[in-house]
């Protein structure tokens, strides 16, 4: 293998050497290399293969829109597809390997779709494997899949961390070549917080590549005078391998930062990437502009690239990309090219330029005016060049220049549609308004002077802007060409979903003439670089096909991202185990000694049930539902929502929030309430205790406590405003414990304070402030879930564990049991409250059996909506019991109800059953159901099918109570 | 989207709750004629292309509820006021 | 509220013979923790106990409330709303003081054991509250002594700035742990301290 | 011209220049028996089954901007008819089997892929409900299969399973469920709507709705008056303003759904999946991306593009279900206008106005809605009715008290 690396000069280190291999293959390259320069360094020009006909690829580009270098990157849970080379960072050690091939890169069988290319134009797939109907799921889509897509994506867990990060600026500058760099310093130098952002490692931009003169020095000079000047500024903040990918609404943008991307692997401390959030005041793109490839015969071949490309190759990073260079152009802009590599000692055969006349210096190399390049020879490599006049020309690089596109992509992420310029030949960003300037080549202008200037404009935020320096300016003239029409070859314009310059006539010849329609017949611009290269070629064809100009057929829609953003850094540290907050409650140390087992309850942990020794979930629960019922159980309810109520109109609140009424509500007492939507279905429901005239503490249900709070703010600032009245979330402050069974009430006599509990001191719904443990303040209230005697006692959330334990150690005599949601549900099913199961949001009170809570003597939100006819047709499916009518048999949720004999269909189906549990005390599965006018039926046999588990039983309707339907445990 | 909330300032979407239309009114009366107002004040919903004044709950902020006005094509964002003032306001203005 | 009815001697709150568990009692483990990369840049602590108390003033007492709490130090947390924390003050004892003094003005509920204190200050703070939070952190833009409701970490935290390079952040306790692992890493790559 | 493989090598002998275009480019005629407004899926299969169901001739479609340029041309393909309540399932089960035979039918490959279609689920109250929705799929002769995790698992191995912070329990799997290549089924309708007779009129935009004595009588666009007998309304986000023309206030809000699309990968996934602790769903393409979305942003939007706070959300939740995403890069995003109804379920329906038909508020679930929807909105149209499949879809059964809420969410139009 022949060396390709410059004998002198470039950015890169020479004193020291980097290892790295690609394919298996061992090479060295220099710090400062990409992995695309060192590759070209090593005489590899073969990198890759296109998506449809798998052709030998190598760099088009140096830069962020390369779209046929895209290597896997990295090993394991770090590999990352379709990698670009051109931005690779060179470190010691890295891997990578070519993608889209087998069994290999050089031979890949894939190409043999290059036979068959004739057939596979744009939009074949739409017009056949359509017979038989089977074969597309079996047969034809499986094998367009394997063919299709690039990379090859990892299923291991990256080992990697990401971050987000906020960040406020007065001007955020988005890259960082001479516009850039003027317009940073301006604002810098005026005191204004200000962020230069540049997605390359390092900065400078254009400057780093090209050969230039500011202020007398070379440009890479000026530009490190500047970076340092700027560096020492405390109001400004440099952000190197920085990618500004998106501008959102309030002149936010999103920006990645490859914090640890040019290293093996991050230090344990950093993350790979981090995500930005830019709020500023004021932005300037200074993006820069992007040249095009022409449209000719052999354009995709290895050695054919970009001009710009290959200057950069040789000026930054001492590579030649051949030995033998032709450049193609139709503007002065390559000539630069020709003149570059000749001074780098390249051999440039000539310049072919398609205008016919130019003033742009070559610098002795021949021009060959008003010809064009119609077809590349090679297959794996440029092998020589074919004029349309059918010149040959030997040579094994073409540098191809078709013009400049200024890169508008962000200024158009906000429904802004560039225009055409007919100067330049190319689209020109549309108006941003004041907080979001457009600057330099990425406004389209193309001298370094204009450019400077630009940048001092935008970075002047108040008075006038400074004096630029002084430089030497490169003409720049331009004439249109698109495609090479005499190509034999392909000609391609999408290089990596390989459409040509073929597919936009024939797109438009079949109906697909909308540039939209196009793109989407064609797949054109929608590969990984979006468009960047080849969309222009594509409206210049679309226009002439159709008979249009270009600014008539305009662009496709820009989108973010300007490049492609990993997962990561946009997911940060929010995924795993950390995707959402945990919340604990302050009996979790408690739940947990006692072994509980934890739920998920929305980001609650809930001790779930707490098992002994050999028990499962249900063993343990039915103990627990045993143990309480027979003796005593506490359970931690801590979670449900508590919601401080005050003011002198508390209670005419709560009588707009509820169905019922609270103002009536005694002072040291507890009420049971029903909140509705407006619409008349159920919201919420919970306990509310009056703890004095103008102080209420109400709870809600778990699942509902953010939701009631938002509406109950709503009720008071927008509907009721007049009422006095303050409300709070107090649900953090609080450990609630419910301490329920036949023994619950000598189990907290020991602990409560000078209190003799009874029913007259403690009666059923008494809310009351005491003391516990010598002096713990708490509120015991006298409620039930359970059905049983039972209690729920609130202390502050500090002492919770040591009054858990406390409450247990005094109902230790009586055998007390911790229990948990688990028993909790089977209990309240056994006693036929309602639960989520049943507020599922499409329910009415009535529905519910609780219609009679429904004041029919005040105004409260839902009232009048729950009067409509579907509400209270009496055909509604209602809250019902249902039990099997073989004791043996199980009944699951979910199952609907049919009656006794109907086949299952839509127009049968009666119901369903929304909660079930294993009665321990009823020894069989009982549940509720909803069931159509499920009241008048209690007694009725149906069958309980459950055909998604093959599952048929017989039930019977009863009454949602199916435990103690006197109540007597209650007051027991 | 940036939204000026009149409590905390300045601050990003992700910190608000949107719930339409502002110009709703609850009606008065609970008389089953009122029926047509309820469906109208519970269901119907100006929507409009262009500017737009709308309920929003700063959720995660000061928790108050406001009316912003805004243009649903282009998002940008004209004024904020707490509901309440939006009520003093004869026929509301944020 | 209405006290239950006496048996015996009643028990004076002061009493209290209980020790208060900080839920971060666990987890907040001194130290020095991330990155070597000389004095840390930032330090955390978590202050414990603490007496804390929400304070909403009544209709058309907002001025009237803000008078009240001068000398109490409040730290706004909403339109006429303020939290007020006190250290070394017996159980309820802070609460019971505003509640009389603030009598038909405002309303108060106690939160000393809903809501966690953590405070982190040192040169790196600003970096990284920045992970969280989009308040603009400038001292021109929020100086010390000003307090702002955020969300971090899919938490909400009223935070206050108590000094130039320090902050105190104030979250539900129920969340304090997971938030407590979130913010530490957040600053392993500056180095801190646990105090 | 017919597509089939000889149609495609005889012209690939002839260099493909003799292909024909798919559709006309007519200029609109100034009278039409029936308008439909919006050359969407559902306003093209409209159009279609009008006249091919109905044997109707006189018909255009007028659509503002280019043909599919709506949500047809900007969904996330699914399609499924894993519908819980009387209302929808029917009606999605007879789309489902329309799109069995599209194919055939409109003679257009649109890629219908029933690659199976499974919702995860996270806690066992969801479990439940997916079992109540399970059953009611099966009692009505959907398919439909409650899977544990172990299932799962055997499907999907590289899911979160051991670090999850909600751990995946199961799942209800529709295998009939799929992807449809979203911008053939425009494609495909159109031609076959064009190739009846119909008139596709693109860029021509509905800016006025005219009546006399409470009937429809035209249209008023940017290319003048269009006289029609019967106007159908298929503007999907755009509804309330269309509606508005003839006076009209809709139980409807538009809003912005944005999808991703991420680089292109060799089979990563190879059915839908979505996760049911957060937002998200995912699939792969044909062409190698992988597919996904999530939640609306939230606010009232008119605007095709939205904001990076949902953009952060659907993704967390991505590589909460799949931690190898990390590494995987989004390529693009773009977003949608849903006309979001109160109750989430869709309009179909005549209008107090003689003439004037509604078809809209399909919030997120309207592309795989697009065959029936275009059946029974064309049979509502042609005989003045609503058929039996779309009886429930009534525009005052919010009136009524007849909401159809698959998620119980109520008036909240951004919570649907
Ligand atoms: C991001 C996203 C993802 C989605 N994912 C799915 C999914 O996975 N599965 C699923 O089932 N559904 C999905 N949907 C929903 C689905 O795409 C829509 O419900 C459905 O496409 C709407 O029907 P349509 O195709 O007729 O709408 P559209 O294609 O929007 O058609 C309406 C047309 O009306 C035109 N129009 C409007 N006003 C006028 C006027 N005044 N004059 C003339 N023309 C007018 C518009 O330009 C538009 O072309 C998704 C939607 C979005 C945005
Ligand atoms: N002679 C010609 O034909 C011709 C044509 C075009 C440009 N030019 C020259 O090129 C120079 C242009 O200067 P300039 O400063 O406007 O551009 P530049 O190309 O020098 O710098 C642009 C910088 O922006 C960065 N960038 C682009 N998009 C970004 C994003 N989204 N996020 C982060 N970084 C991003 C790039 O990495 C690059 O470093 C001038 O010297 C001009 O004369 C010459
Ligand atoms: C299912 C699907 C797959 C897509 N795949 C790609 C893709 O591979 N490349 C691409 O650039 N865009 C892809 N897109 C996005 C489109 O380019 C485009 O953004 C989207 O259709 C919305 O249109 P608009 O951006 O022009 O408004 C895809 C869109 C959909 C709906
Ligand atoms: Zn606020």
């Amino acid at each position: 293998m022949t060396s390709y690396r410059l004998s002198s000069g470039g950015l890169i280190d020479r004193t020291a050497s980097l290892n790295f291999k690609f394919d298996g293959k061992s090479f060295t390259g220099h710090p400062g290399d990409t992995l695309a320069s060192a590759l070209i360094a090593n005489g590899v020009h073969l990198m890759g293969r296109s998506f449809k006909y798998h052709r030998p690829r190598g760099v088009i580009t140096a830069g962020a829109a390369e779209p046929n270098a895209l290597v896997e990157l990295r090993e394991g849970g770090r590999k990352e597809a379709n990698t670009r080379a051109t931005m690779i960072e060179l470190y010691e050690g890295l891997t990578a390997q070519s993608q889209n091939r087998w069994p290999s890169l050089d031979f890949d069988i894939g190409a043999i779709n290059s036979l068959a290319s004739s057939m596979f134009v744009a939009g074949f797939y739409y017009k056949t494997f359509m017979w038989p109907k089977s074969f597309w799921e079996k047969i034809y889509e499986p094998i367009i899949r394997k063919a299709a897509g690039l990379g090859t994506a990892s299923k291991e867990a990256d080992p990697d961390k990401y971050e987000k990060a906020y960040a406020h600026c007065d001007l955020l500058v988005i890259g960082s070549g001479p516009t850039g760099l003027m317009a940073a310093l301006t604002a810098g130098r005026s005191g204004a917080r200000v962020i230069l952002a540049d997605e390359s490692a390092r900065l400078g931009g254009s400057l780093l590549n090209e050969r230039e003169e500011i202020d007398g020095d070379s440009g890479i000079a000026w530009a490190d005078g500047v970076i340092a000047e700027l560096g020492s500024m405390p109001n400004v903040t440099l952000m190197p391998r920085t990618t500004v990918f998106g501008w959102y609404d309030g002149n936010i943008f999103g920006a990645a930062e490859r914090v640890n991307d040019h290293v093996i692997a991050p230090s344990p401390y950093e993350p790979r990437q981090r995500y930005w959030r830019i709020i500023a005041k004021k932005a300037v793109l200074a993006a820069g502009a992007e040249e095009r490839p022409v449209a000719f015969g052999g354009n995709d071949i290895p050695g054919v690239m970009l001009a710009s490309a290959m200057r950069t190759y040789a000026n930054r990073y001492a590579a030649a990309a051949g030995k033998s260079v032709v450049v193609f152009t139709n503007n002065d802009s390559g000539y630069r090219t020709a003149r570059d590599m000749k001074a780098h000692g390249v051999h440039v055969e000539a310049i072919v330029d398609s205008r016919s006349e130019s003033k742009a210096d070559a610098g002795g190399v021949p021009v060959l005016r008003g010809r064009r390049i119609a077809d590349v020879g090679g297959k794996k490599l440029a092998a020589g060049i074919e004029l349309d006049d059918h010149t040959h020309i030997g040579c094994d690089a073409v540098a191809m220049s078709g013009g400049w596109s200024p890169i508008v992509n962000l200024a158009c992420h906000r429904g802004g549609r560039p225009a055409w310029n007919d100067q330049i030949l190319g689209f020109v960003p549309p108006d941003t308004g004041k907080d979001f300037i457009v600057a330099g080549a990425a406004a389209g202008r193309m001298l370094l002077s204009e450019c400077l200037a630009d940048g001092a404009r935008a970075g002047t935020l108040k008075g006038k802007a400074p004096a630029t320096p002084k430089c030497r300016d490169e003409a720049f003239a331009i004439a249109p060409l698109w495609w090479v029409k005499e190509s034999h070859g392909k000609a391609f314009i999408d290089y990596q979903n390989d459409s040509t310059a073929k597919d936009l006539p024939l797109a438009a010849r079949e109906g697909y003439r909308d540039i939209e329609l196009a793109k989407r017949y064609t797949t054109t611009g929608m590969a990984t670089d979006q468009g960047k290269l080849g969309n222009v070629n594509a409206i210049a064809i679309l226009a002439e096909a159709t008979g249009k100009s270009m600014e008539q057929v305009g662009t496709t829609t820009f989108r973010p991202y300007y490049t492609p953003v990993s997962f990561g850094a946009f997911a940060g540290p929010f995924h795993g185990h950390h995707f959402q907050p945990v919340r604990k409650t302050p009996l979790h140390d408690w739940a947990d000694e006692l072994g509980a087992v934890f739920v998920e309850t929305g980001l609650w942990m809930r001790s779930s049930w707490f098992p002994l020794e050999g028990e499962d979930w249900l063993a343990a629960a039915s103990r627990e539902v045993v143990a309480t019922r027979e003796r005593v159980g506490i359970c931690d309810v801590s979670t449900l929502g508590k919601i401080d109520v005050q003011g002198k109109d508390a209670g005419a609140f709560l009588d707009k929030l509820y169905c019922n009424t609270f103002s009536t509500l005694a002072v040291g007492r507890a009420r049971y309430g029903l909140m509705l939507r407006e619409d008349g279905i159920v919201y919420d429901d919970g306990t509310t205790s009056r703890l004095a005239d103008d102080h209420y503490v109400m709870t809600t249900t778990t699942a509902n406590a953010a939701k009631v709070m938002a509406q109950m703010e709503f009720a008071h600032q927008a509907l009721f405003p007049e009422l006095d009245v303050t409300y709070v979330t107090v649900t953090e402050q609080w450990a609630q414990m419910a301490v329920a069974g036949p023994k619950a009430r000598a189990t907290l006599q020991k602990i409560v304070d000078g209190l003799e509990m009874n029913d007259q001191s403690v009666p059923y719904m008494a809310a009351l402030e005491v003391t516990v443990l010598n002096g713990v303040p708490a509120r015991l209230f006298r409620l039930s879930f359970s059905g049983e005697h039972a209690y729920e006692l609130a202390v502050p959330a500090d002492y919770g564990n040591m009054v858990a334990r406390a409450v247990m150690q005094a109902g230790d005599e009586f055998g007390i049991v911790p229990y948990g949601v688990e028993a909790l549900s089977i209990m309240r099913i056994e006693k036929g409250h309602v639960a989520g199961g049943e507020l599922n949001g499409t329910t009415t009170a009535a529905d519910l059996g609780l219609g009679k809570m429904m004041s029919s003597k005040k105004d409260y939100i839902g009232r009048m909506m729950a009067q409509r006819p579907g509400l209270t047709d009496p055909n509604r499916q209602c809250v019902v019991g249902i039990r099997p009518v073989d004791p043996q048999d199980r009944i699951r949720s979910g199952s609907h109800i049919l009656k006794d004999g109907d086949r299952p269909s839509m127009a049968a189906d009666q119901g369903y059953v929304c909660s079930v549990a294993w009665s321990p005390m009823l020894n069989m599965w009982i549940g509720l159901a909803l069931i159509a006018n499920g009241r008048a039926r209690h007694g009725e046999v149906v069958q309980v099918w459950d055909g998604l588990r093959g599952h048929k039983v017989m039930g019977e309707i009863c009454d949602p109570v199916h435990f103690d339907k006197e109540n007597k445990r209650l007051h027991a | 989207m940036l939204i000026p909330c009149p409590h905390c300032g300045t601050r990003p979407v992700e910190e608000f709750t949107f719930l339409g239309d502002a110009s709703v009114k609850r009606p008065a009366s609970n008389d089953p004629s009122s029926m047509e107002q309820w469906y109208d004040y519970v269901y119907l919903r100006n929507n409009p292309k262009g500017r737009f004044d709308e309920f929003v709950h700063h959720s995660g902020g000061c928790r108050a509820w406001l009316v912003i006005s805004r243009d649903t094509e282009t998002h940008e964002v004209f004024g904020c006021v707490t509901v309440r003032d939006y009520g003093k306001t004869k026929g509301g203005k944020a | 509220m209405p006290k239950a009815p006496v048996r015996s001697k009643p028990v004076a709150v002061a009493e209290v013979i209980l020790p208060r568990v900080s839920p971060l009692a666990d987890v907040a483990v001194q130290g020095r923790f991330g990155a070597d990369r000389g004095a840390p840049g930032v330090t955390f602590s978590v202050r414990h106990p603490l007496s804390i108390a929400t304070v909403i003033a009544r209709a058309g007492k907002g001025k009237a409330t803000a008078q009240a709490l001068a000398e109490y130090e409040p730290r706004w947390a909403g339109p006429d709303q303020y939290f007020v924390v006190a250290q070394g003050r017996g159980e309820g004892a802070l609460y019971r003081e505003l509640k009389s003094a603030l009598d038909g003005i405002a309303s108060v509920s106690d939160q000393s054991h809903g809501r966690v204190i953590i405070r982190i200050e040192g040169p790196k703070v600003r970096n990284v509250l920045a992970k969280g939070t989009p308040v603009d952190l400038h001292a021109d833009e929020f100086p010390a002594g000003k307090s702002a409701l955020t969300q971090m970490a899919h938490v909400g935290v009223h935070m206050t700035r108590v000094g130039e390079d320090a902050f105190e952040l104030s979250v539900f306790r129920g969340f304090s742990e997971s938030f407590w692992e979130w913010i530490t890493e957040q600053a392993e790559e500056f180095g801190y301290q646990v105090r | 011209m017919k597509y089939s493989i000889f149609s495609l090598l005889k012209n690939t002998l002839s260099g493909h220049k003799d292909w024909t275009p798919a559709w006309r480019e007519p200029e609109p005629k100034p009278e039409y028996d029936i308008v439909i407004v919006g050359g969407g899926g559902h306003g093209l299969a409209t159009a279609y089954y009008l006249a091919k169901e109905h044997g109707l001739k006189n018909i255009a479609v007028l659509e503002k901007g280019w043909l599919g340029s709506g949500n047809i041309g900007r969904n996330t393909t699914i399609i499924r008819s894993n519908y819980m309540l009387p209302g929808n399932n029917p009606f999605y089960e007879w789309s489902m089997k329309l799109w069995e035979n599209l194919e055939q039918d409109f003679n257009f490959n649109a890629m219908v892929s029933q690659r199976g279609v499974l919702n995860l689920c996270h806690t066992d109250a969801q479990r439940d409900a997916y079992a109540r929705r399970g059953n009611a799929m099966r009692i009505d002769g959907v398919d439909a299969e409650l899977l544990d995790a172990h299932d799962v698992k055997r499907m999907y191995p590289f899911f979160d399973y051991a670090n999850a912070r909600f751990p995946i329990k199961g799942g209800l799997l529709q295998r009939r469920g799929g992807t449809v290549r979203h911008d053939a089924v425009a494609w495909g309708y159109a031609r076959g709507a064009d190739s009846r007779g119909v008139d596709i009129i693109q860029r021509c935009e509905v800016t006025g709705i005219r009546t006399e004595n409470g009937k429809v009588v035209g249209v008023d666009t940017n290319r003048g008056f269009i006289k029609c007998k019967k106007l159908g309304l298929a503007a999907a986000g755009n509804s309330s303003e269309v509606a508005a023309m003839a006076g009209m206030k809709l139980p409807i809000e538009s809003h912005v759904l944005q999808a991703f699309v991420s680089e292109g990968l060799k089979p990563f996934i190879d059915g839908v999946v979505t996760f049911g602790a957060g937002h998200f769903y995912v699939s792969q393409s044909d062409k190698g991306g992988l597919v996904f979305g999530g939640d609306i942003d939230g606010y009232n939007s008119y605007a095709r593009r939205g904001n990076l706070p949902m953009v952060e959300h659907v993704i967390e939740a991505g590589v909460a279900m799949i931690p190898s995403l990390a590494r995987v890069r989004v390529l693009r995003s773009w977003g949608g206008i849903m006309d979001m109804s109160m109750d989430g379920s869709p309009i179909i329906d005549k209008t107090h106005i003689d003439g004037l038909y509604l078809n809209a508020g399909w919030c997120y679930g309207g592309f795989k809605a697009t065959p029936a929807s275009g059946w029974c909105f064309a049979h509502t149209i042609a005989r003045n009715e609503p058929h039996k499949l779309n009886a429930a879809y009534r525009l005052d059964r919010f009136r009524t008290g007849h909401m159809i809420d698959e998620k119980g969410q109520g008036a909240t139009p951004n919570l649907h």
